[in-house]
């Protein structure tokens, strides 16, 4: 496929197997770590280096052995970074749901969050109070 | 101009990411790009009511800074899953005080805190003034928070100024 | 290109236009969107006309769609079983669409007129094209179709009957695909004239593989068609649908039935090796069963509309069994049957409606109820309809077994067959005097006959118009058989249908 | 070795086992994860009537050979379509069935556990 | 060089499928399964990448932009669906 | 012309009664009789030259292939017959005219009665054997009309059932018999068949063909064992019992022997069948009527022993015993029908029929008693009337007949016949009209009736006294050119006469007078013992067996029809099974090809091994819904993977977007369907699902194995790769083809989009009423709920999202021509960005925003699609037919537009106008049941879960 080695490839070849890496990483910890609140540090690893290190492998790859100006592997990058906090945040609120509602589910957690001061509680726990920003779309 | 295009910031986000899609700088992308950046945030204002006005640089400034963060962020947690036993592992809620008060700003927070490895923004307080996140492995919680506070939350006022 | 040679794709295009203006107009104006959909059948009725006179020539009339010529594009074929079927899908349509207007049943639910000429261009277009996967693509459209008119009107028994209804039938096209798939595979295209003659250069490594895959996709419309043991999903789903669309459903096994007729000889004619003919040693069999099964339904069923549905069934056994002998006579006969058959099934339908809806309490049960309107001539409507059904005469049915019946003279088995076609008239026609005799004769109380409200004769035009339709088949049966008869030539000798579809540019 | 064809080929195999096992269920979700498994397997199957081609050039370019076959990509393509909206109507449907009739049993044997038909809770 | 890159690339991507799987298959709380299926979907995103590169076609980067794009949707959605029940209000 | 003047006549009489149904009884009677009249005259006019020997004959093409014609022809045979039913019809109308009630439906019985009227005369003046059998199934249909006249009454239905069943099924086995008769002779014309009678002798159906015509002919002239449906065919008003049970319907069957008589006569097989048939019939009917009571029954087993002496006297096969039966055809006609009558005018005026209760009535209704003991004088065969004559010709041709063997057997049997015919006879008249009345209250208000009623019988019983007196004159020439025409021989020399000297027959015919006479005076002690034995009850028979036949056909019938969903899948697996597995190993070849495989890589390896995994992982959890979709997602994501490991972008574009729109549908009906784990099935069925299940996968793996191992065979797709850019404008070959090369393809799977779209539409909107709404507002959610609906960071991000992913929509639907993507996907995604919208927002926020109504985007992305396909017509191209160009603008620089564009674009509107819809739908139910519950925890403090 690629002949000469030259600067680009080294740096593209680092590249690839950095992404490769931290993906694995990621997906390592999600089986590794102990319980479900660590364990969901691990994707955002995959999603952010792991994938951005394959993107820019990319762009550098077609710019430097195809001589396309390529830039779009970008967009995955945005798409990837509005999204990913979502699923997390999603994802934390079903653990936090779950745990209260039920902790049979739940037999390796430890200690849950603590409530916010005042006499509130996390909105998974409680609607959001009207006017407050968190209630963007209660109606 | 105001009134063509209310959300400038949305626009040129908008043309870009038509450019990245196209992958190529010719004219005619550049105009269908504009077409595209200057139509659709009128098409979907109802979707967005209160679109935020933001500062340019000021956010340009502070994504260069997350990106940075989470490069180096990355490399510290990858050592902690890699080397650190589970049961030396010193996770933590932490409850951040808002300064903030809409929920695009509140968002961009609690996005860029999950996108760096190592914290995950969990919830929301019912009455919108803290947020709830969640540490792999911290020594402080309190000097956590109060990182988080003054690297992120003070940029990002500026931003959403 | 004149206007008239784009007639082909007329009966496609009529419907497919209709519906979404239907859908449209409908909202904001309900009779103008009624209107739409009666003049699409009308028109609809005209040109299939027109086309049964076209396709007289003999001549095979080929439509590129798109200009591509066959096998590359989709070409529509026709020949005068496809203006037999479009003449007869049209006709009925027509007088399901007018019943259910003037029974007022298309007010029952959203979508009546869309779903209805949408259905119609699903059953137009399988009638229509010469392309195997084209012929799925309108299956499908005219089983969604079917689908959404099968519920209209909805409540208990047709929700019930429906998920059954549903699921058989998206299993079935999923088998299609397979079939589809595989055939694809083997022969290099989807033309069904050119897969005929593709089937025929297939080598002896891979003739199971062919038979497989002719087996499969005759299962598949022996499933549409609703030929025992693969029966099952019909009676109570046509039994519960709104009589209007029930009517027009007498002709969805018909489908089934036209595709066996129409892919067995053209694809696996007799050069194609492994699979020549390939349902022939099983077909029988499972058309003895079929006509054994429904009139047996016919003589237990206790409703109007059970029996309907059971002697839908039935018929369609008796069809298969001149079917399965793939000889001119047999397949000319059953051609007759096949048109007799569908109108006779939409008569009992509109008939066991129009009762249902002067016996309000009990319905078209059999058990006995107070004297109800205009009992004696709906008495008579039920007695014609069963006589169709069973085959006496003076209506077409008659003819038609008879016809049937000489035609299976000296074929294999043709004593058995004759018992079969013969013993179960004879169960059917003690099942309809059963259940005829317990509505229209027996009754609780002799207390007033109801007098007809104005509208109430209104919905026996409909039936009456299947009847006088039946009576003219019967009547016309002369210049019809010669019509058969020449479709029934035309396909068992593919090599013409071949040769006017496979022109290379 | 083992081959691509090989994995497509059991990989249909497996999915059609499940998929009929399923469908042969007593109840209406199960017979959708079983329709939905099913739908898997004839779009691959369909697919597979072009054989496989690694690496081959998905878009026309003048002077290239060796393409997939595009002719079963362009039907199975229709077929996911086609499967896709009966997938949909099932599901409102078997959801509308079991609003009206108050079960989700589709097995005949089993009348309806509430008969009194949205009466007390 | 690259070529070996890329197979270590796939290596890796694919054990990290395999594990994503296990987590999938083991559990043990729903939150558990979902954010192995969302880690999955990116797992998935890198491979369709690494094939670009690959086979020297960027034509596939569609796949996996529309990936990126819709690829968070069943994951919300499952979380809404365990939260809320009703995925839709 | 007169011909089909006579044929038709009665139907239109039918017709014209039946349209007039609302007048009184005088206009449909008058119909009645002045048809039947002028049906006579016709007769009449045809009848001189048809005696000289002239044989009126017209034809008109019916089915040609079937050998069916309109063709009509009287002969002298179908003359006599011809007469007879006009004449006795008239007779009968008149009769009924005054028999029926005021209040009566005088309209439907005189239209049935016409209606059968014609049939029966078709039946004798039909040319063509299939026209005749039309003839005689309207003979089955219309008598089932006229028995079953008396609707309210329950024996009425049933004998109505009963002659329908028997009778029409004797007419099933004669349409068998007819066909097979038409077949051998070549022809189905009547005349050429009757000169055929060689060949049809000598072929090898002659005993199928014979049997099963005389199946017909005896069921419909009730033969013993076929009798039971006639005495019970007596629940038909008496009119109708006086027609067709003495001179029409039952005669079909002799005339059918008689009309067939050259050709399947002769033989020893149809001596043997028909002489014995008749005979024992003749006998057992005698001897049965001896002991009945209700008058009308006795007349109708009486009539099955006239009609077995009939049938016996053809199935001699002797000239001079058809001769006989002619003669006594006529003279049964006449006493029998006035018999009938006099019986209903006993019934009439007495109100009942019960032989026991009467008696002596000969003081109150002399005339009526003149005219019934003549009939019943010529039934008992006594001289001098013309059933004496009758009777002597058939004894006398009994003495040349030998049956089994046997030459005494006939005479004997007949004899003993003859003598219980004299006893039942002479009872009838006696026990009747004479001695003391046996129940006064009968004879209260009896006389003789109107003249009106009994003008009819008298008529009838001067014919059959004339048909003694002046036998030759009145009858002779007819007789024996009926004769003629039955044998198909020259009349025999014919001498119809009281006295023929004193001959063997002579004596037999005295010595059963005298043991009539004898018999009769026992008949109370016989009576005793008569009803003391228990019999064997035909019609019980009948009605037992068709009860078993019920009850068999109706448990096999409902086991087979449960309405299991699971069976009929189960039967449509196992079909198809078979039907590959049978292909595959019957047809031959080999499983695998010859192609060479490609090596698999690690990693296809490895998501092979994932698929196989959540595949069985959704086995292991189908009964825990939620985990099964969650697998179902990782199998969908592995497919997609594979379309794109495989070359196939489209494919997998298409795949990710489906399943994300297909999983939130599932979520959104998962939500409302019942959670609870479902019960196992039992290890059997299991056991039995596992293996088809298991076959089922061996047969389509193998099968894909097969295709997938060998070579391509010359596919047309050359053709679409060769010619997408250069003749369709695009480089993206899967999406020309979709968009050109097979677009009626694509417009056909939008419009099943776009109908899905409307059917759940329709089928959802009620929802929310009656019964489903009813459960929507109980509904109990099953598990604890968060209380907030729209997570604030997931609704920030939708809004970002909404534009963004709308730009990209429209970005893959531009370049689809050309690159992977299209109108589908395009509307795929642009649905999902709605739907998140949905998600994130809720319902009631998005619906509100939304501009563009679903129902709209489908009807108008339909047109469009079609517009489009249609405007290639004007440019004289088929439709569907594309075209496209390179524009050149400034700064922009090149691009291409496509009319297949256009098309994509009516495949997006309909799309996403069906996405949208079913799932808009869908998530307006759950808005429902949700504000069921919000409303029972309304009062819930804030903050509790
Ligand atoms: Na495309
Ligand atoms: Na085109």
């Amino acid at each position: 496929m690629i002949a000469e080695t030259n600067l680009a490839d080294v740096v593209i070849s680092a590249l690839i197997v950095l992404g490769a890496a931290f993906a694995l990483i990621g997906s390592w910890a999600l089986v590794h770590l102990p319980t479900l609140m660590e364990r969901l540090h691990g994707p955002t690893k995959a999603t952010t280096l792991g994938l951005g290190g394959m993107l820019v492998a990319s762009v550098l790859f077609f710019q430097a052995n195809q001589g396309i100006r390529s830039a779009h592997e970008l967009l995955i990058s945005l798409f990837l970074f509005i999204t990913a906090p979502i699923s997390a945040n999603m994802i934390a609120k079903v653990y936090l749901h779950r745990r209260r509602t039920d902790p049979s589910g739940n037999v390796e957690t430890p200690a849950g969050p603590p409530p916010p001061p005042g006499t509130g509680d996390w909105t998974t726990y409680r609607r959001p109070q009207p006017g407050s920003p968190s209630s963007t779309a209660e109606n | 101009m105001r009134r063509l295009v209310p959300h400038p910031g949305l626009a040129v986000l908008l043309v870009i990411v038509w450019l990245l899609m196209a992958n190529s700088l010719s004219f005619g992308n550049l105009l269908v790009g504009v077409v595209v950046g200057i139509l659709l945030p009128i098409f979907t204002a109802p979707f967005w009511p209160g679109r935020p006005s933001v500062n340019f640089g000021a956010g340009l400034a502070y994504g260069l800074l997350v990106l940075w963060d989470i490069v180096v962020a990355n490399f510290e947690v990858a050592a902690i899953i890699l080397f650190r036993r589970n049961r030396d592992l010193r996770p933590a809620w932490l409850v951040v005080p808002l300064a903030l008060d809409t929920p695009e700003a509140i968002t961009v927070l609690a996005g860029t805190i999950s996108l760096t490895p190592g914290t995950v923004s969990s919830d929301v307080s019912a009455c919108g003034r803290y947020l709830l996140v969640h540490a792999l492995d911290t020594a402080d919680p309190a000097a956590e928070v109060a990182r988080i506070k003054s690297r992120y939350e003070t940029r990002l006022r500026k931003v959403f100024a | 290109m004149n206007l008239a040679d784009h007639l082909i794709v007329a009966p496609v295009v009529i419907p497919a236009l209709a519906a979404p203006i239907a859908l449209l107009v409908m909202r904001r104006k309900r009779r103008l969107g009624v209107g739409i959909s009666l003049a699409s059948c009308s028109l609809m009725l005209m040109t299939a006309l027109v086309l049964l006179g076209v396709a007289d020539d003999g001549a095979i009339h080929i439509y590129a769609l798109g200009n591509w010529p066959a096998p590359f594009g989709i070409v529509l074929v026709l020949d005068r079983l496809s203006g037999i079927m479009l003449v007869l899908a049209a006709t009925l349509s027509l007088i399901a669409m007018v019943h259910s207007v003037i029974t007022r049943a298309d007010r029952d639910g959203w979508h009546f007129h869309p779903l209805f000429q949408f259905q119609l261009m699903g059953l137009n277009g399988a009638f229509l094209t010469g392309d195997l996967f084209n012929l799925f693509v309108f299956f499908e459209v005219l089983l969604i179709a079917s689908y959404g008119l099968m519920l209209h009107g909805q409540g208990r028994a047709r929700l019930k009957a429906g998920v059954q209804y549903v699921i058989v039938n998206i299993v079935g096209s999923s088998l299609f695909l397979v079939a589809l798939g595989l055939l694809y595979a083997l022969t290099g295209t989807l033309n069904m004239a050119d897969m005929g003659q593709r089937v025929a250069a297939i080598g002896p490594d891979d003739q199971g593989l062919l038979r497989a895959a002719a087996l499969l996709l005759v299962s598949v419309f022996v499933l549409k068609a609703a030929v025992a043991p693969l029966h099952l999903w019909l009676p109570r789903t046509y039994a519960v649908a709104t009589p209007a669309v029930a009517a027009l459903f007498a002709l969805m096994t018909k489908v089934g039935v036209y595709s066996i007729i129409r892919v067995v000889p053209q694809v696996f004619g007799e050069n194609a090796g492994a699979a020549a003919f390939v349902p022939a040693p099983y077909l029988l069999p499972a058309a003895i069963a079929t006509a054994i099964i429904g009139f047996a339904g016919v003589f237990v069923a206790r409703s109007l509309s059970e029996q309907a549905a059971y002697a839908v069934v039935g018929s369609t056994g008796t069809l298969l069994i001149a079917v399965a002998s793939w000889q001119v006579e047999t397949l000319g006969a059953a051609l007759y049957y096949l048109v007799h058959s569908t109108l006779t099934g939409a008569s009992l339908f509109l008939v066991a409606d129009a009762v249902a809806r002067r016996r309000s309490g009990s319905a078209e049960n059999a058990s006995p109820a107070p004297v109800f309107a205009q009992r004696q001539t709906l008495g008579l409507l039920f007695m014609a309809a069963a006589i169709a059904a069973t085959g006496l005469p003076p209506l077409s049915g008659f003819i038609g077994k008879l016809l049937i019946l000489k035609a299976l003279f000296g074929t294999p088995h043709w004593g058995w067959l004759w018992v079969t076609i013969l013993a179960t008239t004879l169960i059917g026609v003690i099942g309809f005097a059963r259940t005829g005799s317990a509505i229209f004769w027996k009754t609780t109380d002799d207390a007033g006959t109801a007098q007809p409200a104005a509208s109430m004769r209104a919905d026996l035009i409909a039936p009456v118009a299947a009847l006088a339709l039946l009576a003219s088949l019967s009547a016309a049966a002369g210049p019809v058989t010669a019509y058969t008869h020449a479709a029934a030539v035309q396909l068992l000798d593919p090599a013409i249908t071949a040769r006017a579809v496979l022109v290379r540019p | 070795m083992i081959t691509l064809e090989f994995l497509v080929a059991s990989a249909v195999g497996v999915l059609v086992a499940a998929g009929i096992y399923l469908a042969l269920r007593a109840r209406t979700f199960q017979v959708v994860l079983g329709l939905t498994l099913l739908s898997y397997a004839v779009n691959l199957f369909l697919f597979a009537s072009g054989r496989l081609t690694l690496g081959g050039a998905p878009i026309w370019q003048k002077g290239v050979t060796g393409y997939a076959d595009p002719l079963p990509q362009a039907l199975v393509l229709t077929a996911i379509v086609i499967t896709f909206g009966m997938t949909a109507f099932v599901v409102a449907l078997a959801l509308r069935s079991f609003l009206e009739t108050g079960t989700d049993q589709v097995d005949g044997d089993d009348e309806p556990c509430d008969d009194d038909a949205g009466g007390a809770p | 060089m690259i070529n070996y890159a890329v197979a270590i690339g796939f290596a890796c991507l694919a054990f990290a499928l395999a594990l994503n799987l296990w987590r999938l298959l083991k559990g043990p709380t729903i939150s558990d399964r979902i954010v192995a299926l969302d880690t999955m979907v990116i797992n998935t995103i890198a491979i369709i990448v690494l094939i670009g590169i690959e086979t020297v076609d960027d034509t596939y980067f569609d796949v996996a932009l529309l990936l990126a794009m819709v690829g968070f949707v069943g994951t919300v959605a499952y979380c809404k669906f365990i939260l809320r029940g009703d995925i839709v209000e | 012309m007169i011909l089909f003047t006579l044929a038709l006549l009665p139907f239109a009489t039918a017709l014209l009664i039946a349209v007039a149904s609302v007048r009184g009884r005088n206009l449909h009677s008058g119909l009645a009789a002045a048809s039947s009249t002028l049906g006579l005259g016709l007769v009449a006019l045809l009848a001189p030259r048809i005696i000289a020997g002239q044989i009126p004959a017209v034809s008109l093409p019916w089915v040609p292939g079937l050998g069916l014609e309109f063709s009509l022809m009287v002969d002298p045979l179908g003359l006599l017959f011809a007469g007879l039913i006009l004449g006795i019809g008239l007779v009968v109308v008149i009769f009924a005219h005054f028999y029926l009630a005021t209040g009566e439906a005088t309209g439907r019985f005189f239209a049935s009665l016409m209606l059968f009227q014609g049939a029966m005369l078709g039946i004798v003046v039909s040319g063509n054997v299939l026209l005749l059998l039309t003839f005689w199934e309207l003979t089955s249909l219309s008598s089932f009309l006229l028995i079953g006249f008396w609707r309210d009454r329950a024996d009425a239905r049933q004998g109505a059932r009963m002659a329908l069943a028997v009778t029409g099924g004797g007419g099933l086995a004669l349409i068998a018999g007819m066909l097979l008769l038409g077949t051998t002779a070549g022809s189905f014309d009547l005349l050429t068949i009757l000169s055929r009678g060689d060949i049809v002798r000598a072929s090898p159906l002659y005993p199928v063909i014979l049997i099963l015509i005389l199946i017909g002919c005896f069921t419909k002239s009730a033969q013993f064992p076929f009798h039971f449906w006639l005495p019970h065919a007596m629940a038909a008003p008496t009119p109708v019992s006086a027609y067709l049970h003495s001179a029409t319907l039952v005669k079909a069957g002799v005339f059918l022997l008689a009309r067939l008589w050259p050709v399947l006569a002769g033989t020893g097989l149809y001596t043997g069948i028909v002489t014995s048939v008749g005979l024992v019939t003749m006998a057992f009917g005698a001897f049965v009527a001896l002991f009945r009571h209700d008058l009308k029954s006795i007349l109708a087993y009486s009539t099955i022993s006239q009609l077995g002496l009939l049938v016996m006297l053809l199935g001699f096969s002797l000239e001079l015993a058809a001769v006989a039966a002619v003669f006594h055809i006529l003279n049964h006609a006449a006493f029998k029908a006035t018999l009938f009558m006099s019986a209903g005018i006993v019934d009439h005026e007495t109100g009942t029929r019960d032989i026991r209760r009467l008696g002596g009535l000969a003081k109150v209704m002399p005339i009526t008693a003149i005219i019934a003991t003549l009939a019943a004088a010529a039934m008992a065969g006594l001289p001098p009337l013309g059933g004496f004559i009758s009777k002597e010709m058939m004894l006398d041709e009994t003495l040349h007949v030998g049956l089994f063997g046997l030459p005494w057997l006939v005479p004997v049997a007949a004899t003993i016949a003859a003598t219980l015919s004299v006893a039942y006879s002479l009872r009838f008249a006696i026990k009747l009209f004479f001695g003391a009345p046996r129940d006064p209250e009968a004879h209260l208000r009896a006389h003789d009736p109107a003249t009106g009623m009994w003008v009819s019988p008298a008529v009838l019983v001067g014919i059959a006294v004339l048909l003694g007196l002046v036998p030759m004159l009145f009858a002779g020439p007819l007789v024996a050119s009926v004769a003629s025409a039955v044998t198909g021989k020259p009349a025999p020399a014919l001498e119809l006469a009281l006295w023929h000297g004193i001959t063997p027959a002579l004596g037999m015919s005295v010595l059963a007078v005298a043991l009539g006479v004898i018999l009769l005076w026992w008949h109370p002690r016989l009576l005793g013992r008569y009803e003391a034995i228990r019999h064997l009850d035909a019609k019980q028979m009948f009605d037992r067996s068709l009860a078993v036949a019920d009850a068999v056909t109706r448990r096999v019938h409902f086991a087979v029809h449960k309405p299991s969903l699971q069976r009929m899948l189960f039967a449509v697996f196992a079909v198809t099974l078979l039907a590959v597995f049978e292909g595959g190993f019957t047809g031959g070849g080999r499983l695998a090809g010859q192609r060479p495989g490609i090596p698999a890589s690690p990693v296809a390896i490895l998501a092979w091994g994932l698929l196989v995994a959540a595949t069985g992982a959704v086995l292991a959890a189908q009964r825990q819904r939620f985990r099964s979709l969650v697998y179902i997602s990782v199998i969908g994501l592995i497919v997609a993977l594979a379309f794109v490991h495989l070359s196939a972008p489209d494919l997998a574009l298409t795949q990710i977007a489906v399943e994300v729109v297909t999983i939130l549908l599932l979520l959104l009906a998962l939500n409302l369907l019942p959670k609870q784990p479902s019960m196992l099935s039992r290890n059997g069925r299991r056991a039995r699902d596992a293996i088809v299940a298991g076959l089922g996968g061996l047969g389509v793996g193998g099968a894909a194995w097969a295709m997938l191992t060998r070579d391509p065979v010359d596919p047309i797709s050359a053709y679409h790769i060769a010619n997408s850019y250069s003749g369709g404008g695009g480089t993206n070959v899967v999406n020309v083809i979709l968009v050109d090369f097979r677009a009626f393809d694509t417009l056909g799977e939008i419009i099943v989009l776009g109908i899905t779209g409307l059917a759940i539409y329709a089928l959802l909107d009620t929802a929310t009423r009656g019964t489903a709404g009813a459960r929507l507002r109980v509904w109990q959610e099953d598990m604890p709920h968060s209380p907030e609906r729209h997570p604030m960071m997931f609704v920030m991000a939708t809004r970002l999202l909404l534009p963004l992913v709308l730009a990209a929509g429209f970005y893959i639907f531009l370049k689809g021509h050309n690159e992977p993507g299209g109108g589908f996907i395009a509307a795929l995604v642009v649905a999902i960005a709605f739907l998140l919208q949905y998600l994130a927002s809720g319902f009631d926020w998005t619906a509100e925003r939304r501009k563009v109504g679903e129902h709209r985007l489908i009807g108008f992305g339909v047109l469009l699609a079609m517009v489009t396909g249609l405007g290639s017509l004007l440019f004289g191209a088929n439709f569907l037919t594309s075209t496209f160009g390179y524009f050149t603008l400034p700064l922009v620089g090149e691009f291409e537009l496509a009319t297949a564009m256009l098309f994509d674009a009516g495949v997006f509107a309909v799309v996403l106008g069906a996405v949208l819809l079913a799932f808009s739908r869908l998530s307006q139910i759950a808005q429902r049941a949700a504000r069921g519950h919000a409303d029972q925890d309304a009062d819930r403090p804030e903050g509790m879960p």
